[in-house]
């Protein structure tokens, strides 16, 4: 341990796990001390999981409540925000009922496809300075390959539970992740040509001096527009919910899914919402960097007091409030119009940002 | 090139009824004045109902526990559904005639919708609405009620 | 038994059949639709009705005539107070009353107020259908406020029960006519808010405009009144075409659009909220003194014939016939509701269609599934 | 633990509610069922399910007016296998109840049933004269709390569904098994 004072640490975790894992590796071999820091960061991520997920869901519940004139939960503790984990022990104890001529297997297995791809996603988000568990040279891309996994679950959920509204539900979702995963990573790329790494934590850094959406100005600003579009798309989250749209399809793919299985469909939707805010926190408004603006020392000294992952969860959940802003005043798209808007609009703009953003990165015409 | 004017022109209205429409909820989450919610269970002791809202049909008692009911079973007929049933009996009055009068005013709630037929023909006005609507109950027969309160009579000059 | 599942499942000309109903978000009670789907495109919708039949019109043949309206309450319960009206109006040509001017006047405001309430409620269940789930509150956030007028004076909040033969059941209350106009002040400041969170938003008009086309002939011969009938140009208001009550003395456009899809029956009905606080506006500060109801004999008994009566609800066009023997009881009694013929037209329209489709051109007809089934 | 902003002496039909306290008196309420039951009565979440106008004034608890969510009850599940209450709010005929009865068996346990209006508690308006009404979901379904009115304004509603809440307080384990026992033999 530095000799610094204790709430040195909120400013940056670096030290602090360096000196956990020298600890680590002086009592032990370096595979068991590797294996006891990854037993620790899943827990910490089990606990962060159960923590956001239930936090967002009452969040969410607040949020519509107050766009809609209403209060929202608020008779379970103060202000109602035991109500999700009252949801949760409700759930925990409901009838898991097995659905006859279900492919049973499948079946079970779907909630835990979405749930494991989120955990491996949440691995490669920086929370702050140092609390960050992998640091790949290749972060944009594992995020992007790793998230559109996560339809494989949905899939797998609506195929399986054998019922015809599940079935298209499940169909829809496909159609519709498929084709927004190209929108979301050519956003992504636009990015990456900016910041000239896919690592997550050079890309944060880059941003000391500004964040990439008022570095790279206009293609930064479309790109961001297009990344939310498509990230809620990814979430299926309204106005995209296509896949789960209740007036049409009841319950889309979980339809036939009861107690804690849809729980996790229902947890999963949630988090994955709070990965595509944390990404694009991360890679436009800078992640857990405070806002500076060139060369104001003053102004960046000020800024610098608020420690990093407080601006981390600030702007993460900005964005959270601009989805779900979005869900609770659009009406649904349709499914070929959801296609139309991805084909015919998102990427081709998509295309001619990316030049253009390449553009202004060889010219130098950047801030 | 027209074509492409509208494509351009197609996004940007587009865009600007979106912002249009989040403009408007946007609003109303900044403004928590607008909320428009009662707290229904807390606000119990000052929530007053409307003086012609009918909650349940009752039969007014004066403090002589007398009420106005002659049981000539008018209400009974006017009812739609049946809810009412008027038991009568025939008594001695003190002067030695015999008259009827009521035994059981029997009111099902579980099936009352409201019309107020009964207390528009009561010709005694012995029938009333009160403003009480907390009903809910675990026992269906609890639904069923006699009107009359045991041992009142009939009041005088009815 | 897995085997039959996949023999079921792979068969290219049979059709994807889903039931929509009897428990369905978008169907707006127990209505069912037997879909066949083809990939996600409608090829064929059967309504199935009944589950909700509770034979209204035969418990009339053994209830009086005051008795029999507050079964007509329970029928298009949205417009509840237009369907009294129906049966009083029907009584009293029979009866050959004279009603008084007064419960005329009120009995147009009244019914006016019941339209805009339920179109109200149109609005914020279609956007409810579409996916916006905040236009399902703002709606019913100003529908409460009809509903409060409602109770103050009948007592009721929704099924009002207020017309009776020969009038009224009770006067208007005192603060009925301040509560109307400041219903009508806030109402009209806050209409804005409809156009910017559905009427103009672009999800919504692309959801919605050239989808579920009807055109006039189709509508004539299906017969679909109302607002619904209204979109595609069929001039049907019977208002405007054969008044009643008020309706003579009042001002008012009859709504009229000619292009019959999805998004004009919408607009129809935001335009007759306008309409409809019109009519108000006109006779509300000049309600006439008088009686409230006139002094009916206490067993009513229709002379020997049959009566015609038909109102404008604001779903279309309610008939009421009445068959009389002479007796207390109607011989016969019929309604000719204005949601069931509509109904008739939902599988020429939405054939074709996405399913989404489906749902939004069910939505637009506004049904009242009691109303279908009686 | 009782409901907040209304004292145990307030409610009616407490005789009913002492009962079912004694029939599970011999197995002590341990804190684990307060826990269990905590979390069931404070996230009832109904299915979208109405029949007739009772549904539009269900419909109206959910508005900002009255607002079912303070209780966390806004969540209407659409598919029946996620949802804990059916509020039957309107009429049941004869060609519904097996529907009705369809959805109950699809929900999972513990699943719980209130009547909503006449139609429901009795048959209501249609109860006499009708031919084609089931009088009273009672017959086709074991209902929890009785809600009469025609149709019951929002807080009553809300009263009964503080009733309901006020009823699962009172479970425990065995009765919870004797309930669900006895209801797939009805």
């Amino acid at each position: 341990m530095t000799s610094e004072p204790w709430w040195k640490i909120f400013y940056d975790f670096t030290p602090f796990t360096k000196s956990i894992d020298e600890g680590l590796r002086s009592s032990m071999s370096p595979f068991w001390a590797v294996t006891t820091e990854m037993v620790i960061v899943g827990i910490l991520f089990l606990l962060f999981y159960a923590v956001v997920g239930l936090f967002l869901v009452y969040w969410e519940r607040k949020v519509c409540a107050f766009i809609q004139n209403r209060l929202g939960p608020n008779r379970i503790g103060p202000y109602g925000i035991f109500q999700t984990v009252a949801d949760l022990i409700k759930l925990l104890f409901k009838e898991l009922i097995p659905i006859k001529n279900a492919d049973s297997f499948l079946f079970n297995l779907a909630p835990y496809i979405v749930i494991i791809v989120n955990f491996m996603v949440l691995g490669a988000i920086p929370f702050g300075k140092g609390l960050h568990a992998i640091d790949f040279n290749i972060g944009i891309f594992y995020v992007i390959a790793v998230s559109s996994m996560s339809v494989i679950g949905v899939l797998l959920a609506g195929w399986s539970s054998n019922s015809k509204y599940s079935l298209i539900g499940a169909m829809r979702s496909g159609a519709m992740i498929v084709s927004y995963e190209l929108s979301l990573g050519l956003a992504l790329i636009t990015m990456v040509i900016l910041a000239g790494s896919m690592q997550l934590s050079v890309i944060v850094e880059a941003q000391r001096t500004g964040w990439f959406i008022f570095k790279g100005h206009i293609p930064a600003f479309i790109a961001f527009i297009i990344y939310i579009i498509s990230g809620t798309a990814e979430t299926n989250r309204g106005p995209f919910d296509l896949a789960e749209a209740e007036s049409e399809l009841t319950a889309g793919y979980h339809t036939e899914y009861s107690g804690m299985k849809f729980a996790f469909f229902y947890l999963a939707e949630f988090i994955n919402m709070f990965i595509v805010a944390s990404i694009a926190s991360t890679i436009f408004l800078g992640g857990w960097m405070p806002l500076h603006i060139g060369s104001w020392e003053g102004f960046n000294k000020i800024m610098d007091i608020i420690p990093p992952f407080i601006w981390y969860l600030g702007k993460t959940f900005f964005i959270i409030y601009l989805i779900m802003l979005l869900k609770w005043t659009f009406p649904r798209l349709r499914i070929d119009q959801l296609l139309t808007l991805e084909w015919k609009y998102l990427l081709p703009i998509n295309l001619v940002n990316v030049l253009i953003m390449a553009f202004l990165v060889l010219m130098g015409w950047h801030f | 090139m027209n074509s492409v004017v509208q494509y351009f022109k197609g996004i940007a209205d587009g865009i600007w009824s979106l912002l249009k429409g989040m403009s408007v909820t946007n609003r109303y989450f900044f403004s928590p004045g607008k909320i428009v919610t009662q707290k229904y269970p807390n606000n119990r002791k000052d929530l007053v109902m409307f003086d012609r809202f009918k909650g349940d049909l009752i039969m007014p008692h004066d403090e002589k526990n007398e009420h106005k009911c002659t049981g000539c079973g008018i209400c009974q007929i006017n009812c739609p559904n049946g809810s009412i049933e008027v038991i009568s009996k025939t008594i001695t009055t003190e002067d030695g005639k015999t008259r009827k009068a009521i035994d059981k005013h029997i009111y099902h709630l579980g099936k009352c919708t409201f019309c107020a037929l009964c207390v528009k023909s009561c010709p005694s006005d012995a029938l009333a609405f009160s403003q009480e609507f907390e009903h809910a109950v675990f026992n269906k027969e609890l639904l069923t009620k006699q009107l009359n309160k045991p041992g009142s009579q009939i009041m005088k000059g009815v | 038994m897995e085997e039959q599942v996949l023999n079921t499942a792979i068969n290219e000309d049979e059709p994807y059949l889903i039931n929509m109903g009897p428990q369905h978000p978008s169907t707006h009670g127990v209505l069912r639709l037997v879909v066949s789907l083809k990939g996600e495109t409608v090829k064929n919708v059967v309504p199935h009705i009944g589950y909700i039949h509770r034979g209204i019109e035969k418990m009339c043949e053994s209830l009086t005539y005051p008795q029999i309206i507050h079964l007509t309450d329970r029928m298009d319960y949205l417009s509840a107070h237009i369907n009294n009206e129906a049966v009083c109006l029907n009584v009293e040509k029979a009866l050959e009353i004279e009603i008084p001017e007064r419960v005329k006047v009120i009995r147009t405001i009244m019914a006016e107020l019941t339209r805009i309430q339920s179109h109200q409620l149109f609005w914020a269940s279609y956007g409810m259908d579409l996916g916006g789930q905040t236009c399902y509150f703002y709606g019913l956030r100003d529908r409460e406020k009809v509903l409060d007028i409602f109770e103050e004076t009948t007592g009721g909040r929704m099924i009002v029960s207020y017309s009776c033969p020969g009038g009224l059941m009770y006067d208007i209350h005192p603060n009925f006519q301040k509560r109307v106009n400041d219903f009508i002040k806030y109402f009209r400041s806050i209409l804005w808010e409809y156009d910017a969170i559905l009427t103009g938003n672009v999800i919504f008009r692309e959801r919605t405009i050239g989808i579920g086309k009807l055109s006039l002939e189709d509508a004539v011969s299906y017969g679909v009144t109302g607002p619904s009938g209204r979109a595609s140009g069929f001039s049907c208001d019977i208002r405007k075409h054969d008044p009643y009550s008020a309706y003579d003395r009042v001002k008012f456009n009859e709504v009229l659009f000619t292009e019959g899809d999805t998004y004009h029956r919408y607009l129809a009905r935001i335009e007759e909220m306008k309409e409809s606080m019109n009519i108000i506006e006109q006779l509300i500060d000049n309600i006439p003194e008088g009686p409230y109801t006139v002094k009916m004999k206490p067993v009513l008994k229709l002379p020997e014939g049959e009566y015609f009566q038909k109102v404008e609800t604001a779903r279309g066009e309610l008939d009421v016939f009445i068959v009389s023997d002479g007796n207390k009881y109607p011989f016969r009694m019929k309604f000719r509701s204005p949601n069931f013929v509509n109904l008739g037209v939902l599988n020429h329209i939405s054939k074709e269609f996405k399913i989404a489709d489906l749902v939004a051109i069910a939505g637009s007809l506004d049904f009242v599934i009691p109303d279908i089934d009686r | 633990m009782g409901i907040k902003g209304m004292k145990y002496e307030e409610f009616k039909d407490n005789e009913s509610l002492e009962l079912l306290r004694k029939s599970g008196a011999n197995v002590f309420l341990t804190t684990i069922d307060d826990v269990i039951n905590w979390g069931r009565k404070s996230s009832l979440w109904p299915l979208t399910f109405a029949t007739s106008c009772c549904g539009i004034e269900m419909m109206a608890t959910g508005a900002p007016r009255h607002d079912f969510a303070r209780f966390g009850m806004e969540v209407y599940r659409a598919s029946p296998r996620q949802a804990d209450v059916i509020v039957v709010a309107g009429t049941i005929v004869k060609k519904m109840a097996p529907v009705l009865k369809r959805l109950y068996d699809q929900m999972s346990e513990p699943k719980y049933i209130v009547a909503m209006g006449a139609c429901a508690v009795s048959g209501g308006p249609f109860a006499e004269l009708s031919y084609s009404v089931v009088n009273g979901v009672d017959l086709i379904l074991p209902v929890d709390v009785y809600i009469p009115g025609c149709p019951p304004r929002p807080e009553a509603l809300l009263y009964g569904m503080l009733q309901l809440q006020r009823k699962i307080e009172t479970e425990n384990i065995k009765s919870r098994r004797k309930r669900s026992a006895e209801h797939t033999t009805k």
